[in-house]
């Protein structure tokens, strides 16, 4: 099963990185802050989302026991 | 929705929301499921624990966990993907885990009583039965042979077979066989109180004689010679099992001993189990098979279990110092639990029965019949 | 050096899974049964042979010393 | 000179000295210059040692390090290429070592405060910073991504993220990661004084409250699928965080988790330091980059622990109960070095004020913050 | 036999019975011949029990443990050709083992004396005598190199040159090589007697100076830089070797070291002897060869021996203080044995004098002697 | 980078390896002999050289301090 990540159509379309000797221009430059904005606000939003869901786990499991009743101290590897 | 912003655009639209199917929800569930009956039932925790880890990994659209990517035009495997290419589809990490559970194993209550291979050859029952269920069943012959494996109660041997038989069926083979395993304490007393009267439960056994040194460290050349002369395909696993034994056995190696049970173990351990668990993506494992898989897995461990009861009662006609058939099913090798529950079963019957090192033999026993059985799948089927 | 194990003829002979969903015809039956049958005994016949094998180990070492003298712990690793 | 001699004159014309360039003296006294700083100065010397040692057999002339050589005519690795191609090429090394990271971190600091993500996400603003300036600095966007997420302080995802982005950056990035985690308590004390006042330092916080096993074994779980599905491509990194974390806090699986935090990470940070090293040799290391990636890096870092206490100013105008500042800088996640800074000066301006805890909320969020940032980062621009 | 049951006859015919000639059995008995030696006689166990079993594997006819077996139309690597292809052939683990070696090792007796590496290059007499010896007995002259490498006491590094010059001889090599390194304590002392008078065997020598610190973290630098300068090829082996030292000394990274010298040493030591003594099957190792290899083994130790001891006397004529030509044999570099050998015999002299530090200086020095023996001939001869 | 290491004109030269079953004759008898000195005393001059380094080292660290203070012990592994 093929999982490949969509290839973004911003890198085609604005064919970036010609090569390490691009020169700053002004499509660049405003590629690059639009870079910088999504960029910065994906990782508010996923670590924002995060907190909801721990919050989230809170509340759910706010109730439950303290310390679940894990396994016997199996030493042995079972086959 | 950021149209004119196609960055933005394109990370939202790269999101896993907009792939996420109900299939890949239910495999979540399935996932958490297998988790919490490691951690809190202590189900195989060493391995179902990454196997689960393994399943919620293979089922988050879009992340580039299994199969393969594109990179500047050159398709790169993706993480788990190099796990499994270079551990278990190559057979190599089954063999590595029978190392270590060579270096593990004392096979001493078997050198003591030779007989009880005959109750490990007898455990196997369980492996054809379910293998001829699963004809009927409509799976091929190949995946037959991968799903009677599960009968045999052992982990390495499974995904060994099955990665080399049916690779589409590892997930759920390997899911059987490790729940089953972990539920021998469930499935056997029932079994064993059936077939067995109150009288033969009774039976005390003679004290296990000492075995030298010498036996012992003979005894895993012995047996590497002996079973892959018979059954040149088990070479591999079998090699592996004695050369750890060996290790062990020697008492000169420690340093490779130590290794081959701890580090090179537990290492192998967390790679097979999160590559396994990660080939049960929706599409393969949402499908009937493995619902029958499971219900063949629980005919193998029964008539498993029955075999080697059945075939200690039939031992009792001819020999003068009886078996108690309580230690019949420990051939089912799910080491040690299958021995343990023999003890209890037995001490249930009378308190100061100490069977325990007595089913340690048909328990070590049930190892090498089980490599024995996908050897011989393999001459046959291969 | 090819160890190639000789690829049973059983397989090709009989061509017994041209795809998952081969019918359950009577050939496949009676295949799967002498598989049952070789395989079973198979495993019967190799623990058996392993069993007398210790049997004999047993006899010829009988005699041996208790503890072999086994080497001095040299923990050092020789190069 | 041994004309006559062709064998003796072969040795001489093959040994070193003929190929010895300045250059190669000068990465010879780099090597060294970092090595000192890790043994004498203890700069990360678990990375800075092989690292350093990776750049001297880097910049040894004619030695079959890197690269590969003709044998027989067939073209053979050299021995750390087959490190750098099977465990940093294919981001197989940083992954496993964020599985020894996970089974080292406790996630409960951040648990029991959860708003503490918040000050681990704006605590990269170093990353973009520096990634813009890098832009303006002409490097292209890949190149520029590279060196933004050196402000993450967090050597394998930097190394991973490089590998892809921009693989001859790879020793330069790693250097000045490595190098600027190392004297975090030098850069970050002098910006935390400056943006907080004697009042918001003598912060008193809320004791942490407990967190229960429960939540311990839960997050690892909900923050694979939800980091997972917002940014696919951080998947192998979180994933592998968070399985080593769920073998730590699952409490049934000691023996993976000692393998993960041990054997694994110990033998993987061996092969990834000499690796990454040796990409330096002179040709690659020697050119302008590495000074602007180095200046870069200061301005990431600088920016990254301002990010962080500036936002717990701008949340304390929202909160009832305030967060002291100082802990915002430890959304740097030189776990746990940044989080003792902030114990440090917070105890600098009252002895009895323990911030540590409260700190390592943010310096774990930093570490789930800057995979996400990579994770972006190849959204958008792979 | 069972013509009417196909599947039956099928199982027979594949067994290993039928394709069982006498050079299998020849070739079990060579295997249980070192195994014994290693368990009973102590014989370099950590290597020779792994390379017997290896020798017993490679002898099961039918048995898919070495090569290639074909599997839907591909030829599939067996269980250990993997370890072979990836840790043999392409001279990786020796290397790996080396830094281990360079992790165990003190060079502070070395350093206290540096005549001794005198005496250490003074020991690889023996490896071109048996080099100039196999040319006159018909070897070829790459083949020759890898019989003389035996001369040098080293196992990785016969491994090393062997597995590039002549992989043919393999198994006969390192057999060779450690068979004698556990002899040394029979092979040394006659010629020990032999060429020292009385009292040479009572020379005192001064004290050890200790070693700064400082001194053993710069001299692996200062090794790596000079050794592969000069002899380039000698890198891998050297690199690593002083990678491993440098662990040591430094005295930060305890992690790192352990993990050389315990972890990773103890796992690609079982990968090696496995593979190594796979090579064996009867086809390539029951011919002429491996005898004359053991015949010139017996002659390059004893040359080694011989060159170490009369440099140790030729070097007195010129030195105020006497060097007891006692410690000449320890460059035989069998580390630590071969210093234990010149410590007992300098006490059946003078039971007070404690020649093993002493010992120590070329016992470490032969290692880098042979390591730049095997560089030197891979300069002019690949 | 291609290191590789400048191929011996020796092997080329003398062709000296033909098979296994090369005749000894005079060359290769004398080209031994060669590899015998070349090699010998190479292995001479390299642990010479080394010597006289490591003399070198303690003439310049002679005077330093007997234990360089080492870094701090820290068990935490820093990401
Ligand atoms: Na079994
Ligand atoms: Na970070
Ligand atoms: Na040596």
């Amino acid at each position: 099963m093929n999982h490949s990540a969509a290839s973004g159509n911003f890198t085609r379309a604005a064919n970036l990185n010609p090569g390490k000797d691009d020169v700053v221009n002004d499509t660049v430059w405003f590629q690059a802050l639009m870079v910088f904005v999504a960029g910065f606000s994906g990782v508010f939003c996923s670590l924002l989302l995060l907190m909801l869901s721990i919050k989230a786990m809170r509340l759910l499991s706010g109730k439950a026991k303290e310390a679940p009743k894990t396994a016997q101290k199996g030493g042995q590897v079972n086959v | 929705m950021f149209e004119n912003f196609p960055i933005v655009n394109q990370v939202i639209l790269n999101t896993g929301f907009f792939s996420l199917q109900i299939g890949h929800v239910i495999m979540w569930l399935i996932s958490f499921l297998f988790i919490y009956l490691a951690i809190r039932k202590g189900f195989e925790p060493l391995l179902l624990v990454p196997i689960g880890f393994g399943i919620l990994l293979a089922n988050l659209p879009l992340a580039p966990v299994m199969g393969f990517s594109q990179q500047g035009g050159e398709a790169h495997r993706n993480l788990i993907q190099w796990f499994y290419d270079f551990g278990v589809a190559n057979e190599l990490i089954p063999c590595l885990i029978f190392m270590g559970v060579g270096a593990l194993t004392d096979f001493g209550p078997m050198i003591a009583n030779p007989k009880t291979l005959i109750l490990g050859a007898a455990a196997q029952l369980g492996v054809y039965i379910s293998f001829f269920a699963a004809i009927l069943f409509g799976f091929s012959i190949k995946e037959a042979a991968s799903i009677g494996i599960i009968g045999g109660a052992d982990g390495p041997t499974c995904i060994y077979l099955t990665a080399i038989m049916a690779p589409h069926l590892l997930g759920a083979n390997a899911l059987a066989a490790y729940s089953y395993m972990a539920m021998v304490p469930l499935i056997q007393p029932p079994i064993m109180r059936l077939l067995t009267t109150e009288a033969e439960r009774k039976i005390r056994m003679k004290q296990v004689r000492t075995v030298t040194k010498q036996e012992k460290i003979i005894f895993p050349l012995l047996g590497t010679v002996v079973i892959c002369l018979i059954v040149p395909p088990a070479a591999p696993l079998m090699g592996m099992l004695f050369l750890g034994n060996l290790f062990r056995e020697s008492g000169v190696v420690q340093r490779l001993s130590h290794a081959a049970q701890n580090e090179l173990l537990n290492i192998v351990t967390i790679f097979l189990g999160v590559s396994v668990g990660a080939t049960m993506n929706a599409e393969v494992f949402l499908k009937p098979q493995p619902i029958f898989i499971f219900i063949l897995g629980i005919v193998a461990f029964s008539f498993s279990t029955a075999g080697g009861i059945i075939m200690a009662k039939i031992m009792n006609l001819f020999l003068k110092e009886k078996i108690n058939p309580l230690i019949g099913s420990a051939g089912v090798s799910a080491v040690p639990m299958a021995a343990r529950v023999s003890q209890v079963e037995g001490q249930k019957a009378d308190k100061h029965n100490f069977l325990l090192m007595h089913a340690m033999g048909p328990n070590v026993a049930g190892v090498i019949g089980t490599a024995v059985a996908a050897g011989l799948f393999l001459t046959m089927l291969r």
